[in-house]
């Protein structure tokens, strides 16, 4: 075990991966620089240009010919530099990486993460603080996996590069370096499709994922301290749904609270809560809560804490399931 | 512009091929042109879903293809089916996914051809992936993608130009010119001259050549398949042809095209060039057509009666094609008559 | 008042737009053809090709400039030929036309309509048979209107015009020729952002939009034969929605039914599921039910009615929640 | 490549415009390097979030922009600040979008200028649909875009260099080519020998300038500006120049290129061979250097003030700018303190 921020992790992850010969990492600035998040620091040098290739800024481009690179039985990685810039892909991404399988009868598949580093709070230039997973959970084919520790970090891009079927693989920028933890060494890895149970309680379930794990764990310690009793699922993996654990928590707390960072029309936490209640109707003690950022662009750096939902937000919600 | 066979069958170059090859590329001209027919008529009985006609395109995709070596990767589109078939990809799984049955798309294994793309511009990316993919695991296959002139304007054209040219992928874009993108002409769709031209902003060669002459498409293609597989890099060939019929069995060209254009297209028939060189070359007789014909009718029926023949596409059988294992909602999904 | 079908009624609301010197048409074959669907058949011939634009094949070009006209000044209608294809277009879309309004502080605009024939049912290849609404309705910045009537068709186009905001203008292919109705002549407008209380009925509240108002028209009739007196509400628009009038008929109803024919993991219908659910949770009788096409992509010809939602099952939805 | 002033800041052709008003180009060229190192340095003192130096690209941009006609339409990227200041868009505003707000995104009305794009590749296509748009209305406003080299590898370049060739848009594409795209070496970027001659594949020209000599970048650029004027369309100019600073203050160039690479760019100053031009014309002394230097100063001075001293940016004011009238949901998003 060493001590691995979510950053240090992924580099891990990625050199463990490299050493299989059919994986490659491909995209802008990941050789020579590292990435701009360093997040591929060392492996140029390590595994060379031919499997960590820089390419032309095209994001298109990029996961169009790592598609190809995948039929051809490569396992290739992309890092799309900031989820804002995953759009022009969309299309590369939903009617060919997800479909191929499909429209091949499984005769050509695509095995192959896409990295996307998402979300705010750091101050960043517009495009950089994306949390449009929406986009990429509702698009059959693909699954979404979205690690908020150290250690699901490592484990879970182990997995998704294991996996047979394309995975988007979201990295929350604000956890890049803000925590760390003990991560198991060599070849760990953490199931896609299954939540994580954080922590139980029996007053009030919250379930949130990616960088909102950070302001509700704060607030589900708060709670306690307020003398009520909060559980918190981390979901770690957005398709795949791990439904059972959601609902058997729902069910046996009865009041939820769902936290996500991205604008709340038709975000992944509408389908939480409708599942929530379609599900656990009878369980339910008062109407699911949802703490979202707002239905707007996300905020330049000297707004963005306007935008996003804070501790006092998942705690106030939390209150008002236990009031109703 | 390349051309080898005059519209009249005259040669004015050295052929790339002895005649008994000349007579099988005719052979296979003549069975793409019998699928044609064959699936113009099933779509107009209902027994097709819209169908991309490619008659006037047979030499265009038969000479090109030609070039390949049965590994080869291959990644066409809609319109492409002679090129696919040339290739290993069977009639009646051309014809089933006419139907509208997703088990078109699956060739047998050994058949390294993807099912044919139906948007326009995003798979010769993909074209460029495999024969990166192959070059990184050792091997020496390329990759041939089909594209129509109309998709040259989309952005990801460039894309896969930019990293061919950048990464020396052994990737051959082969672009049939038929001079239409569904009602848009060629002049309408860019301000170059030609589409080969485009060639040099990536660094890599264009090839003009005339689409209608297959050994002047042969030719062109079997030197940059050479090229590609030597290391030298993609090649980029606009093979200039006329798409004679309607752009899909929905459409209605008289509403943007001279219908004297048409008439003109069809007189400068790419199969009656082959047929008058090899007679000329005592290589044709009327007999041997009619053996021709006869046989590819024959085997077009049997490729209806094959696809025609598969049990139903099932709820079952949509949810399986999704993830190499379903999750548990998912199979819940297929299972279900109904929510 | 005119006999209209949906296609008919669009082509008078493009012609009586075009009036407007400000507006242009453009895309892949609107102009000499009239459009794949001949939507705008005889424009070209009206208002002359400066007007009516045939385009390359390029979406993202398409919105590309025609956002550059609407900040010059223009009001310009795009069509994308199928909504399969819009994904080439969707960084545009996303990244500029529904943020330059935000960017510049109101200081440049983008009026713009962009249309695209939406949904299966008519047996045709891969990518045309679209209902990905959800990757719209999730962008701030973006109107999401999809009428299902003759009538709708031309208020609702001719609003989405005169709308100071961009509107993603959704149109049911499966209903441009299925329906004939009275449409009142000229300039007539439906408000964006109000629902159409179709059927009132106090057993069971049925919500859909599109094309899936076709099947949910069908269910509440045979509902009514069998005795359950159904209320139907056609969304109309999606962005901004019309919660009000939802919600103050699943108060009133109790029992509520969302038909859609997108995926159903995070499509639109989980807003309004959980929506209802949020709001009207007390008044609730049995859970919310979602009836949707399946986690897949849309099949083709031979099995589209295996994917497609059918009257059937949206009669076992509603008779569910009664049994509850 | 064209060059009318050598690196020495001698002539080599007849200069495109008179002594004063090279003066006022190597003024401006003095404000864009004080606006460059001030806010590097508030960057360094949180006082900005990321900043992109337009260090070394000071005459690519001062040269450009000084052949615009006041109404003009100018759509340019982060790091085209000089561009956009010589259009009219203030440094105020500039600073009030680097310390991050949107406020610094809307200039005032007579000001032609799209807020900074921030995306590589689509702010290109806006340029097309500007011009397209003017000239639909009537109007003889031309519209200039300004990007990078990295950005010619996005699809969106090529739909729009495509789009202007075609509709013969009055766009003139500026790319600055500085070496690179972040790490990325022009030379990997594409294949082709040049940005320039990628002009030709859209039937459009493209001219090839030193980027660091502001005489011929204002001469060319004069050039296609009267031609999209005149309706003749559109104009691809490559500017050669050198990104001297970090990609952006994130970043560390140490880890991609050499040091010497960047000290002898610096030894080529752009602001350097116009002093000496001007000196050599007895247009130049120290003098006036400080004057200018102080006067840039003190107006950057003002600038950041004015920038700093805005009220904060508030939750309404975040919900009130999606849309004209935002909704009954929308308002009450910006008025709750929380959920
Ligand atoms: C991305 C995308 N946009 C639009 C379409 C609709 N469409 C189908 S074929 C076609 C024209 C293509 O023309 P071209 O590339 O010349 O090929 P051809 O049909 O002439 O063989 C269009 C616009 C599509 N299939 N995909
Ligand atoms: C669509 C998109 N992809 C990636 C990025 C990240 N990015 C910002 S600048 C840049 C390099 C651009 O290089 P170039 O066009 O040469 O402009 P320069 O920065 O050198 O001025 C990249 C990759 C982005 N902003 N937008
Ligand atoms: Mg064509
Ligand atoms: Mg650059």
């Amino acid at each position: 075990m060493v001590m691995h921020t979510v950053a240090t992790a992924l580099n891990e992850a990625l050199a463990l991966a490299l050493e299989d010969e059919r994986v490659v990492l491909m995209g802008e600035d990941v050789g020579k620089t590292g990435g701009v998040f360093r997040i591929s620091d060392g492996l140029y040098e390590r595994f060379g240009p031919e499997r960590v290739i820089d390419t032309p800024v095209a994001e298109s481009g990029i996961v169009g010919a790592a598609f190809g690179m995948a039929v051809a039985g490569l396992k290739p990685i992309v890092e799309i530099q900031f989820m804002g810039f995953s759009y022009p892909a969309y299309d590369q991404i939903i009617s060919h990486v997800s479909r191929i399988r499909n429209r091949s009868r499984h005769r050509f598949t695509a095995p192959m993460v896409i990295r996307m580093p998402c979300g705010g709070g750091f101050g960043a230039a517009e495009h950089h603080s994306e949390s449009t997973e929406a986009i990429y959970t509702h698009v059959p084919g693909l699954k979404v996996v979205i690690p908020s520790t150290p250690s699901d970090a490592k484990g879970l891009l182990l997995s998704a590069v294991d996996d047979p079927d394309p995975v988007v693989f979201l990295e929350p920028i604000r956890l890049y370096r803000s925590i760390k933890e003990e991560v198991p060494d060599g070849r760990h890895s953490v199931p896609i499709g299954s939540a994580r149970v954080e922590r139980d309680g029996g007053d009030v379930l919250l379930v949130s994922w990616g960088a909102m794990t950070k302001e509700t764990r704060a607030a589900a310690e708060r709670l306690s301290e307020q003398g009520v009793d909060a559980a918190f699922i981390d979901l770690r993996t957005l398709v795949p749904l791990d439904v059972t654990t959601i609902i058997d928590a729902a069910q046996a707390v009865g009041r939820v609270v769902v936290i996500s960072e991205a604008p709340r029309t038709g975000g992944f936490a509408a389908e939480i809560s409708a599942l929530v209640a379609e599900r656990a109707l009878y369980s339910l003690q008062a109407p699911v809560e949802r703490v979202t950022g707002l239905d707007t662009v996300f905020p330049l750096k000297r707004a963005e804490s306007e935008y996003l939902p804070a501790v006092d937000d998942v705690m106030a919600a939390a209150m008002r399931t236990l009031e109703a | 512009m390349r051309q080898i066979l005059t519209p009249a069958g005259e040669l004015l170059d050295d052929p790339p091929c002895d005649i008994e090859t000349t007579r099988r590329l005719y052979w296979a001209m003549i069975e793409a042109r019998t699928y044609d027919r064959k699936c113009t008529a099933l779509q107009k009985q209902g027994r097709l879903a819209t169908y991309a006609p490619l008659l006037g395109q047979e030499a265009a995709q038969v000479g090109s293809a030609a070039a390949l070596r049965p590994d080869d990767w291959m990644v066409a589109s809609y319109r492409d089916a002679a090129a696919m078939w040339m290739q290993g990809y069977g009639w009646d799984l051309l014809i089933l996914g006419r139907t509208g049955d997703e088990r078109g798309g699956s060739p047998p294994s050994r058949i390294n051809v993807l099912p044919p793309s139906i948007t326009v511009g995003a798979h010769m990316l993909h074209a460029v992936g495999l024969a990166w993919g192959e070059r990184l695991q050792g091997s020496d296959r390329i990759a041939m993608t089909y594209f129509g002139d109309g998709a040259t304007s989309e952005g990801d054209f460039h894309e896969a130009m930019n990293f061919a040219g950048v990464f020396k992928t052994a990737t051959v874009f082969l672009c049939q010119n038929n001079g239409y993108a569904i009602s848009m002409p060629r002049r309408a769709q860019t301000a170059s001259e030609t589409i080969a031209e485009k060639a040099e902003s990536y660094g890599m060669p264009g090839v003009l050549v005339d689409g209608n002459d297959v050994l002047a498409v042969f030719a062109a293609a079997a030197e940059a398949v050479a090229r590609a597989r030597s290391g030298d890099g993609p090649t980029l060939i606009e093979a200039v042809t006329y798409r004679v019929g309607p752009h899909t069995t929905n459409d209605d060209p008289t509403r943007y095209r001279p219908a004297e254009e048409e008439s003109a297209a069809r007189a400068a028939d790419p199969l009656e060039r082959v047929r008058a060189y090899l007679e000329a070359s005592g290589a044709w007789d009327a007999e041997w057509q009619q053996r021709l014909e006869e046989k590819s009718a024959e085997a077009l029926e049997r490729a209806v009666e094959t696809a025609e023949a598969l049990e139903p596409f099932t709820r079952r059988d949509i949810v399986a094609g999704v993830f190499q294992q379903p999750s548990d909602a998912l199979i819940e999904q297929g299972e279900r008559h109904g929510w």
